[in-house]
């Protein structure tokens, strides 16, 4: 029994030091930003992604200071709240100043509390819920929101002023809250909306497009899903042709990406979007971006990094600031936060009380022959929208 | 209202048959061995991504990967009707735990190897719009739906008249008495994997064609092949068939009557309806349980 | 105690068991015999309530035909497998110990070890049930789990096929010895009619599921009929 | 640590030796389930550690189910949601303490085992993907009950663990004792039963149900309690859970994950010992954060079904197994009477 003991008690000690080994060395004036990202699991595209605009975003940032260094931990949190909370305490025991958190608001919810209670900074490009800024937390940060998405799909729907819309919405969480918000929004404007629901378990759309097709007869059908969903939608629309004069998506389909992969699927459909295709960046620190990114992976940026690159900007920059002006460790990183005021390739960001964005909102870019053309809003679009235009 | 009724019994129908498909091998190696194998979805799903990988690297169609899921599929069904040959103790609980472990085993390796993007045929072809009067479909569904039915149709007649398929039929149905009369059981369930492997191989290229695939779907399809041979009872291809189309309907009818967010739902409690109100399943010649 | 009245088995097609009816009465022995695939066990099976048969079956007054196995056992029918089936993964003290907590609804250590001293076991009391035990030690942990279970009635089946004659005169004598001990109606299957003459005060006879004989031993072998039926296995 | 009258009863005169050195090894593993807090872990640690004594409550009450009652069941996710979403709506919507709550979301878990009663009478592969059914019918109806349970967006507006007697449960300190006690408290639950009349039945149950049916046990009832006193504790750590973490969404809840770990865990430490599924847990659950996680960042779960596979294969019995066959002496009863039974 004492020999087990023994191997057990070596067995644990073993596993915490190995835990804690890495603490060790620091260079002097290099800052380690803690982040928790899902690379595997549902969400692992997702996670993959915003880990490469966040890798670009602390290049540049370095390159810009030559006082302070920045780097990246990185761990996988699996998309389960549990590890992300782990994730989160560890990150911050191993000297992490600040965190940045990956995708979903359950993820988020209980990761950004713990970080909380350890009075570090979190930020995060991937949790849209209301829900997450009613809870006051000092800490908090993000720079998109549910009402943002919202307020795109919203504008360019209600400039079209169909007669009636049907929403095609999975019931994971951010599409079930933007198909709600979406229905809510739109019947404001006197839109007629049908939602259908559906599980993220299923694959054969076409009962749903027909019932669109033979007993919605909307003018547009709205997707509030994922990438495997919109093909299953889209492709379904195709075989049954309903009458319809627009389809109408969001985050992760008004892509390079998607338009290489299933070019017969996506001409005129829309998305939210932010720049057109081929990229045409107007600002200086979105160019290099868009270079360095392409440098590094070999593909055009898309929208998940150049999120996670404005966040981890805006974090990289407010933790110089705070280092030059000495509060770094003092706890005066949030308050660095909360004076962010700077143009992005998403718009102007700041941080209100409660930590939002409250300037974000998306464009609505259209597939067009493989490229993309901003449509809407108005003061943001590069070119006309095709209005009634399908894929088929 | 009819004609949604229709295109919904014409979508389940065809769904129905590549269920089918899928289930075919898991039913198989369940009725030679009893043995449930929980990553026979895998083995779809791997036969899929060398559909992915062959039309991705050649541009060819998709159709042409079969001989290589073939190859790749039935060696690692081999490989793993091998694994489970070795368990000696509480076969029906631990070969049930072996099986779950290579599908977590094979999952994780495809994740590995193709990363977790959403994979699906790019072939406009096969996507392409058939129409038969009001009803539609994908071309790569009808396809699909011949091959079905043409490889039931060769496993029906393989079992009822080959040497090996009455064999098979000899060890599912009493193994002692198969040795006695000079079958080698082993054999014959090495067979049957092998030939559940090329079903799954056949499964994964359609399922490909016409739908999505990402890593994670392997389960599911596991999950859909089992609710499929309890529906159909054990030893009855046609039982297969029809359970999967019953599925395949029943999904497509909750959809059009109800809320595609119940479709799972529906499936669920057809399941245990089943599981518990009849023990011989809808078709099955025996009973599954005693 | 025991009444059977038309009882009627049927697997599928096949009649196992076809209106078969008698009584036994309180402190029997009874002998059942005949031919293998007479249906002996599949009677057993329909007491015990292993199997569904249709017909009555009442036991010390009160019917039984629907009661699920575990009520007849607690109720004082208490049966052997021809097989042994000892409770895999307990030892034969275990085994005893379940049997008399369920069938019995006490717990009484003393008249465990009194079984285990009755059935010779007492020396492997703390084995594995299933793997250290040789097949007669099986046979008598069978009957032993019986007893613990305080039955009425004993059903005991071939517990003395595969004993050399000397053996299987000493273990009629420990029969006798627990049916006074005890105060047992037991009813045994047994090929050997020497053994019946000796051991039972009445024999019943089944072929092809029915009853065709019912008497004295005596008479019983000298009913022309069970002759014809028996000759095979009785006289080898 | 107490050893049930129960069990004093059946081991006669080698009982007293038996108990000493049971409690002995009780105080040893105590002692070393203490030493984190003593040694001043990291909370990421804690944090760590807090989750894999969760799994273990987990895999205990799948074990349970799998020893004692012969069922191997593929959804226990069903039972852990529904404990989880039971308390967290309890204490969230009607104010109960969540202290309380806590034992009732496992009993909320209990009565809808109730449902899963025809599901007895099912053997191996079919009880096992019958109850992978109701997890999955349990998810969705937490989806579309979007009235009760907030739907696809979740709960997260519900209370966390309090404070008692000036020790607050909330921290990580707190919450690894109240997550550590518990286990501790269903450990000792499950070893009085198993030594218990009901668990040698229970026992027998698994390989010789008639032969133990015909002398009285009542399997269907004894079975029935098994799958309630699992569904039991799997509900009461879906509740810890909950607390713990403060974000409920069905998901989440009802994920896949609370199935197939348990079985990985209880697997590998030995599913027919008591002990062997909590270190199964710890030990895995470490492993996997801690190890697999640095080899292969994305998909380090392969290394888990490679062990799975191999523990299956080479050792059945898992680690506590292979404990009883190489130290016979030292292995306590706790870990090795599954075992002799077993050679």
């Amino acid at each position: 029994m004492v020999g087990r003991t023994i191997v057990s008690a070596a067995l644990v000690f073993s596993l915490t030091v190995a835990a804690t080994a890495t603490e060790a060395q620091d260079a002097p004036k290099t800052f380690t930003i803690g982040a928790h990202m899902p690379l595997t699991g549902s969400l692992a595209r997702s996670g993959q992604a915003f880990t490469e605009g966040m890798q670009v975003a602390v290049k540049m940032c370095n390159a810009a200071s030559p006082k302070f260094q920045v780097k990246v931990d990185l761990i996988d949190d699996e998309s389960t709240p549990a590890k992300a909370v782990s994730a989160v305490e560890k990150l911050s025991s191993d000297g992490a100043v600040a965190l940045i958190g990956g995708y979903g608001s359950n993820i988020i919810g209980p990761a950004s509390d713990a970080s909380d209670k350890l009075g570090k900074v979190y930020i995060t490009a991937g949790a849209v819920s209301d829900e997450l800024t009613k809870r006051g937390l000092k800490t908090f940060f993000r720079i998109n929101n549910n009402a943002g998405y919202e307020r795109g799909i919203a504008t360019l729907i209600g400039d079209l002023k169909p007669a009636k819309v049907s929403i095609v919405a999975s019931t994971k969480e951010a599409p079930a809250l933007l198909a709600e918000g979406l229905e809510k929004d739109l019947a404001a404007k006197g839109i007629a909306v049908t939602v259908h629901k559906f599980d993220p378990a299923i694959t054969d759309f076409k009962p749903i497009i027909n019932k669109i097709k033979l007993q919605d007869k909307p003018d547009i059908i709205m997707m509030s899903a994922y990438e495997n969903d919109y093909v299953g939608i889209i492709r379904a629309a195709k075989v049954l042709k309903p009458n319809v004069k627009l389809i109408v998506g969001t985050w992760s389909l008004a892509t390079p990406k998607m338009y290489t992969e299933f070019p017969d699927l996506m001409n005129n459909v829309v998305g939210t979007s932010f720049l057109p295709f081929p990229v045409e960046v107007k600002d200086e620190e979105g160019r290099k971006f868009s270079e360095i990114y392409k440098q590094s992976y070999n593909k055009e940026i898309e929208y998940l990094s150049t999120l996670s690159f404005v966040e981890t900007m805006a974090l990289c920059e407010a933790i110089v600031r705070a280092a030059e002006a000495g509060t770094l460790d003092k706890g005066g990183l949030a308050a660095e936060m909360r004076k962010t005021d700077r143009n992005s390739l998403l718009g102007r960001i700041q941080f209100d009380e409660t930590g939002d964005n409250p300037n974000f909102a998306l464009s609505m870019g259209q597939h067009r022959d493989g490229k993309i053309v901003l449509v809407s809003p108005k003061s943001a679009a590069t070119g006309e929208i095709a209005y009634p235009a399908l894929p088929w | 209202m009819t004609e949604l009724i229709l295109q919904a019994l014409f979508s389940g129908v065809l769904i129905g048959s590549v269920y089918a498909l899928v289930a075919l091998g898991l039913a198989l190696a369940f009725g030679a061995m009893r043995i449930i194998n929980l990553a026979h979805g895998e083995l779809v799903l791997l036969a899929a991504y060398m559909a992915y990988l062959v039309e991705s690297r050649t541009g060819l169609d998709p159709y042409f990967a079969i001989p290589l899921a073939l190859v790749v599929v039935a060696a690692a069904s081999f490989v793993l009707f091998l694994l489970v040959d070795r368990i000696k103790d509480h076969r029906e609980l631990n070969s049930l735990i072996l099986t779950f472990a290579i599908g977590i085993i094979l999952t994780n390796a495809i994740l590995l190897v193709f990363a977790s993007d959403v994979r699906t045929t790019a072939s406009p072809f096969l996507q392409d719009a058939v129409s038969l009067g009001d009803l539609f479909a994908m071309r790569s569904e009808i396809i699909a739906f011949v091959l079905s039915l043409v490889l039931m149709g060769a496993l029906w007649w393989w079992l009822k008249s080959s040497w090996y398929g009455r064999a098979v039929r000899a060890v599912s149905s009493n193994r002692g008495a198969a040795k006695l009369m000079g079958i080698n059981p082993t054999r014959i369930e090495t067979v049957s994997f092998l030939v559940a492997g090329a079903l799954a191989s056949f499964a994964g290229v359609a399922l490909y064609t016409m739908s999505v695939v990402q890593p994670a779907t392997g389960h599911a399809l596991t999950v859909k092949a089992f609710i499929i041979t309890v529906l159909a009872g054990v030893g009855s291809i046609p039982g297969v068939f029809l359970g999967a189309v019953l599925l395949g309907v029943t999904e497509a009818l909750t959809v059009t009557l109800a809320s595609s967010a119940l479709q799972e739902l529906a499936g669920m409690v057809l399941f245990l309806l089943v599981l518990f109100l009849m023990p011989n399943g809808l078709f099955g010649a025996r009973a599954r349980r005693g | 105690m025991l009444e059977l009245d038309a009882v009627t088995v049927r697997f599928g097609g096949l009649t196992a068991l076809s209106g078969i009816s008698f009584r036994i009465a309180q402190g029997e022995i009874l002998g059942l015999v005949g031919p293998n695939g007479a249906g002996k066990t599949t009677l057993f099976n329909s007491i015990s309530g292993l199997v569904k048969a249709r017909g009555r079956i009442s036991f010390n007054g009160r019917e039984v035909t629907s009661l699920p196995l575990h009520k007849r056992a607690r109720a004082g029918i208490g049966r052997t497998f021809q097989i042994p089936q000892p409770m895999h993964h307990l030892t034969v003290r275990e085994n005893l110990a379940v049997a008399q907590v369920f069938g019995a609804g006490r717990y009484d250590e003393k008249r465990i070890d009194e079984i285990l001293a009755v059935m010779e076991l007492s020396h492997k009391a703390d084995a594995d049930a299933a793997t250290a035990l040789a097949l007669q030690e099986l046979k008598r942990l069978e009957i032993a789990k019986a007893l613990a279970t305080e039955p009425k009635l004993l059903l005991l089946d071939e517990v003395l096929a595969g004993l050399e004659s000397n053996a299987k005169r000493s273990f009629m004598l420990k029969l006798k010895e627990l049916h006074a001990l005890f105060g047992l109606t037991i009813v045994i299957v047994e090929h050997d009619i020497e053994t019946i003459s000796g051991l039972c005060t009445r024999a019943v006879v089944l072929n092809f599921g029915q009853l065709i004989a019912d008497g004295t031993p005596a008479e019983v072998f000298n009913n022309p009929a069970v002759v014809e039926s028996y000759t095979g296995t009785a006289h080898a | 640590m107490p050893v049930t009258s129960n069990a004093s009863a059946q081991a006669a005169p080698a009982a007293a030796s038996q108990r000493g050195r049971g409690a002995l090894i009780g105080a040893g593993l105590l002692a070393l389930a203490l030493l984190p807090l003593v040694a001043g872990a990291s909370p990421y640690m804690l944090g760590l550690l807090i989750s894999a004594l969760i799994l273990a409550g987990l895999a205990l009450s799948w074990a349970l189910l799998g020893n004692l009652g012969g069922m191997v069941s593929f959804g226990h996710a069903a039972f852990f949601g529904v404990g989880a979403y039971g308390s967290a709506l309890l204490a969230g919507k009607l104010g109960v303490p969540v202290l309380l709550a806590i034992p009732l979301g496992g009993l909320i878990a209990t009565v809808f085992s109730l449902a899963m009663l025809p599901a007895l009478r099912l053997s191996g592969p079919y009880f096992a993907l019958a109850i992978l059914a109701y997890a999955q019918i349990f998810r969705i109806l937490a989806t579309e009950l979007d009235w009760l349970t907030g739907g696809a967006a979740g709960l997260q507006r519900y209370p966390g663990l309090p404070t008692v007697l000036g020790f607050n449960l909330a921290d990580r300190a707190g919450s690894y004792v109240l997550v550590l006690a518990c286990v501790v408290v269903f450990a000792l639950v499950y070893m009085a039963l198993r030594r218990s009349h009901v668990g040698t039945a229970l026992r027998a149950i698994a390989d010789s149900e008639d032969a133990t049916r015909v002398v009285g046990v009542n399997a269907t009832v004894l079975k029935t309690w098994m799958l309630l006193l699992s569904a039991f504790i799997a509900g009461v750590f879906g509740a810890l859970n909950a607390h713990i973490i403060g974000f409920l969404e069905p998901d989440y809840a009802f994920s896949g994950i609370w199935s197939v770990m348990p079985i990985i865990a209880a697997v590998f430490g030995g599913y027919r010992s008591v002990l062997g599924p909590i270190f199964g847990a710890v030990v895995i659950y470490l492993f996997d954060q801690v190890i697999a996680k640095s080899l292969i960042p994305v998909g380090h779960q392969i290394l888990l079904g490679i062990v799975l596979a191999i523990m299956v294969l080479l050792a059945p019995n898992g680690l506590s197994g292979l404990v009883a066959r190489f130290l016979p002496r030292l292995a306590g009863r706790g870990l090795s009477n599954a075992e002799k039974g077993h050679a």
